[in-house]
């Protein structure tokens, strides 16, 4: 893991890495590193994109999106120390101007989740080729999963006045 | 040929076909370990269709249902059971094969006119398997016929009852073979359950069918099953002089078609057609090169 | 030949669990398939904010309803994790093991699903009965059929009753002795071997391009299994093996299905004898209404009956999550690997390639 | 003989066949799928009263909601629903569909099924065990009988109200009513 991490402070500057427990590391990037952080990872050898998430910080007026990658083995039946790794990328975002860009050309298997965090937080990736909805059938006042949207409140309002069928 | 058979015939063909539904249901639940359902879930199915509301999708679809019907009757006329023989005197395997393609052409009108993609799927799929039995089929009959020296299936079953079954006469062995292979594509059990496949295109030419046009589906479906294995009692096991006997041939043979239906699964349909082209259409054709040759 | 629009799913008896493939065909072939989830969308992560850390066991279960124990699991381990709480020895073992039956119903269902896929009823009876003897098991344990809610943070909720084990081994050796049965009508059935072979084939680059993980990618070849890799629960105390196969299709895909629910078998043997028979099985937590987690995120991951499960949590130093993310073994299987491996397939075969690659819908859409 | 009575009789057929031929339409609306199958298969034999599941909604008559109902599968229900041929029952399995149950505050779900679709009868619990759907069945066996089980009838009557509920929460609907 230290090894990776010289190496990763050798490519990169200003970036931030830290080994909080054994096969974890977390790196926090600005939101320019991301596509050559992630080609760099895929590179040596983490080609599992396992997640991508999002966490919405309303208090710092930012969205975290989180990528996680991890490597699958190198031989088909011997245990190394590299699959054992995570390595979180975190990267911020501005709340008001929400773009970013795709990671499909990396990780194909990005594209549900881009979509799903399109949907769900509002984010839109650009150069995505599909960006429409994928869970949703209906049209919210606001992304269901940011912080401001208020699903009790919104429960209440939708399906609390919804009339009993009279008569027979 | 008399007035009281035209009428028997069929419903006897009936009885025994919705019977037979029941029947395979249950041994197929025997076979699941299961208790199963009553042996008249089929009746109590069909009584509940004919009381619901049913939709039309046009005249089409309603005259090919019946058309279709109309087929299978037609068909169980000109086969004798036992010694219930309506119309086969009259007419004879010929007009057997031609009159067997009446009810899938009938049930392919009908469900074209509803256009659900599943369905269309379906009909090209039952054509297809249609398509590839009937040839063998043909050839089979051909032997038999040239066995034989005639067309009408009285006389073949009164020639069996003189002697041996065709099964075991010698130049028809492989026919008879090949008419086994190709009984459940007839049947329509398992392996060859393709124009259904209710897990792949929801019951194919099914899928629209509600209220009565189901119930007439199923009525036809136990048709097409009496038909099928008659037909090869009649040719190859030595029909029988009494209904008893026939229709006691007939279970044997229809269980046997269950057992195979509940232990394979279902062929794609490239694989069926490939297989019914091949060993079973071999057979056929070499059975009856042999008996031109004798 | 004319193309058509055919919609599978949501209402088809070809599928297993509320989800629709949108297929474009031509004759029988499959021009192109859309994946079209969201039937079951929920918004559990959402939900999970609303509620306190303890409130959220009854909810997480719910994201998959096949094998719920191992989305407990992987939030025990999360909460674990964030809370620095240790789990027990014997509670570990305890863990294993319910874990391993899980797996074992889980292949069953799975196994059910797919011989009705095939139309092969049969088998499709026998492997739901077989199912149901371990879930007698598991409500002699937890009190309940479907969801136990019986691992919790720091443990698990209570120990074996009396003579337990005897009735698991009791009843893995029934379910055991009808493997014959199974293999003579099923996997060595010619007609099974001419349906699945070199169908939805799914070669090692594409697996790993698309993300494939559990037994899609060991079908391959390659024993990547997260119990192993990064062994969790009482996994690494016993030995035992990853089965493997390596055509990539459909049928290697099944085959790799079936050793492992014996291999599980054998493990939960060997777990049951090497278990401490004394200790406690649980660690005490705090107030669950007071109970605060320190600031912090963690990824924790292990191996559910489809693959890799992990789960992405952060805490805000607060009674509730802050954000909860569930990654889905079925996520990439059912979307990416889905639609790309569909197209040029037969329709006679959607629902083969979906259930070999055992695509559970819920969990695609929480 | 008077007319009540011969209308009666010569609906009993009908009422018998309703009865114990009870297809289910195969929709895995929510979770209470998994215990559709251990009831239809093996252990249960569902098929002993008559209860199996019918390839398409034109085929059967029982309408087994199992789960709770997003919006999305709120859409496909009505539609599913619709296709039924009268007479059409519904059974609302489980506690989502009877008031949101685990998801009461959920944005996505909808809280009581029997605003925007007739339901003949609930089952209660999550999740209920298979003896539950027969206790159901025998339930609306004696519905039947005495033609209380009458929801399709409901859903006629009160269609506009029915419908003006569905486009409040779904938006409009993209297909034409199915009752003028």
């Amino acid at each position: 893991m230290n090894d990776l991490k010289q190496k990763i402070e050798m490519a990169f500057d200003s970036i931030d890495i830290n080994i909080p427990e054994d096969n974890r590391m977390i790196i926090n990037i600005s939101k320019d590193g991301v596509i050559s952080i992630l080609s760099y990872l895929k590179n040596a050898g983490y080609e599992h994109l396992a997640l991508i998430s999002c966490v919405d910080l309303i208090n710092e007026n930012e969205f975290e999106l989180v990528y996680i990658v991890s490597a699958y083995m190198k031989r088909d039946d011997e245990f190394h120390d590299r699959e054992k790794q995570n390595i979180i990328i975190k990267t911020r975002i501005s709340r008001k101007k929400t773009r970013f860009m795709t990671v499909i050309n990396i990780f194909e298997n990005a594209e549900p989740y881009e979509r799903e965090i399109y949907e769900l937080f509002g984010i839109n990736f650009q150069g995505h080729p599909r960006l429409k909805p994928l869970f949703l059938e209906i049209e919210y006042e606001m992304p269901p999963f940011r912080k401001n949207f208020d699903t009790r409140k919104f429960v209440d309002d939708m399906f609390g006045n919804i009339p009993e069928i009279e008569g027979h | 040929m008399h007035i009281s058979e035209i009428i028997l015939s069929p419903l006897l063909a009936l009885i025994v076909g919705v019977f037979f539904l029941g029947l395979s249901r249950k041994i197929m639940a025997r076979i699941h370990w299961r208790y199963g359902p009553p042996i008249t879930q089929p009746v109590i199915d069909i009584i509940r269709m004919f009381s619901q509301k049913s939709v039309s999708h046009g005249n089409l679809f309603n005259f090919g249902i019946i058309f279709s019907i109309a087929g299978s009757i037609a068909v169980v006329l000109f086969i004798p059971f036992g010694r219930i023989h309506p119309l086969s005197n009259s007419g004879g395997l010929l007009v057997i094969l031609y009159i067997m393609l009446l009810a899938p052409l009938g049930i392919a009108l009908s469900s074209g006119e509803a256009a659900n993609p599943n369905s269309s799927i379906g009909i090209s799929r039952k054509l297809l398997l249609t398509l590839g039995y009937e040839f063998s089929l043909l050839l089979i009959l051909l032997a038999l016929m040239t066995h034989y020296r005639t067309i009408s299936i009285t006389e073949i079953v009164a020639l069996q009852q003189k002697g041996s079954w065709s099964l075991f006469r010698l130049p028809l062995v492989l026919p008879g073979i090949a008419y086994i292979l190709i009984l459940p594509a007839i049947l329509g059990v398992r392996p060859f359950e393709i124009s259904k496949a209710p897990q792949e295109i929801s019951s194919g030419p099914m899928v629209e069918y509600g209220g009565t046009y189901l119930a007439l589906a199923k009525i036809e479906h136990a048709f097409a099953i009496v038909i099928g294995i008659s037909l090869f009692v009649n040719l190859f096991l030595g029909g029988a002089n009494n209904l008893a006997f026939f229709f006691l041939k007939v279970l044997l043979v229809f269980i046997l078609g269950i057992f195979i239906n509940a232990v394979f699964p279902r062929l794609r349909t490239e694989q069926a057609i490939k297989y019914l082209f091949g060993i079973p259409a071999f057979l056929a054709f070499l059975g009856l090169v042999i008996t031109v040759l004798i | 030949m004319r193309e058509l629009e055919l919609y599978y799913g949501p209402q088809h008896l070809g599928m297993v669990g509320n989800f629709s493939i949108t297929l474009n065909v031509e004759g029988d072939r499959i021009k192109k398939a859309t994946a079209n989830p969201g039937y079951l969308h929920r918004g559990f992560e959402k939900l999970m904010e609303c509620r306190t850390w303890m409130q959220n066991f009854p909810l997480v279960c719910r994201i998959n309803v096949v094998e719920p124990d191992h989305i407990e699991l992987i939030y025990s381990m999360g909460v674990e994790k964030l809370a620095g709480i240790e789990v027990p020895e014997k509670g570990k073992y305890i863990r294993s093991i319910y874990l391993e039956l899980a797996r074992v119903a889980s292949h069953l269902f799975g196994l059910w699903a797919y011989s009705n896929m095939l139309g092969f009823d049969t088998v499709a009876n026998w492997a739901m009965y077989h199912r149901d003897l371990i879930l007698d098991l598991f409500e002699e344990l937890t009190g309940a059929r479907v969801y136990h809610i019986y691992i919790r943070p720091g443990g698990v909720r209570r120990d074996f009753p009396d003579g337990f084990e005897d009735k698991i081994i009791e009843t893995l050796h029934t379910i055991g002795g009808k493997i014959p049965d199974y293999n003579s009508t099923f996997f060595d059935n010619r007609l099974f071997k001419k349906r699945t072979k070199g169908i939805g084939k799914l070669d090692r680059e594409n697996a790993k391009k698309m993300g494939a993980v559990g037994h899609a990618i060991r079908a391959t070849g390659m024993k990547y299994d997260i119990r192993k890799i990064e062994p969790y629960a009482a996994y690494d105390q016993v030995e035992w093996d990853v089965p493997t196969r390596k055509g990539g299709d459909a049928y290697s895909r099944l085959l790799t299905i079936r050793d492992e629910m014996i291999e599980s078998v054998h493990m939960i043997f060997k777990l049951i004898n090497k278990m401490p028979k004394k200790g406690t099985v649980y660690t005490k937590t705090p107030n669950p209404f007071k109970w605060k987690i320190p600031e912090g995120d963690a990824y924790v991951r292990c191996e559910s009956s489809r693959g890799e499960l992990g789960l992405y949590i952060v805490s805000d130093g607060g009674k509730k999550p802050y954000r909860a993310h569930f990654r889905t073994p079925s996520y990439s299987h059912g979307l990416t690997i889905l639609e790309n491996i569909l197209a040029g397939e037969d329709i006679a075969d959607v629902g083969n390639i979906m259930m070999s690659l055992y695509v559970v819908a819920p969990e695609i859409d929480r | 003989m008077d007319r009540n009575k011969l209308i009666k009789w010569i609906k009993t057929p009908a009422k018998m066949g309703n009865k114990y031929s009870l297809h289910a339409v195969y929709f895995c609306t929510g979770c209470g799928i998994i215990e559709i199958p251990p009831t239809i298969t093996t252990r249960w034999d569902a098929e002993r009263f008559g209860v199996t599941p019918a390839a398409t909604p034109r085929q059967a008559n029982l309408f087994l909601i199992t789960g709770y109902v997003s919006l999305k599968t709120l859409k496909s229900i009505i539609r599913t629903y619709e296709q039924m041929p009268e007479p059409k029952y519904t059974v609302g399995f489980g506690s989502c569909p009877i008031n949101g149950g685990m998801y009461w505050d959920s944005y996505n779900t909808i809280k009581h099924l029997d605003k925007y679709i007739p339901v003949d009868g609930w089952i209660a619990g999550c999740m209920p065990r298979p003896e539950a759907i027969f206790i159901a069945v025998t339930h609306l066996w004696k519905m039947i009988d005495n033609d209380m089980a009458d929801g399709y009838k409901k859903y006629r009557n009160n269609y506009d109200q029915y419908r003006a509920n569905q486009e409040k929460v779904l938006g409009s609907l993209d297909w034409p009513p199915l009752f003028k």
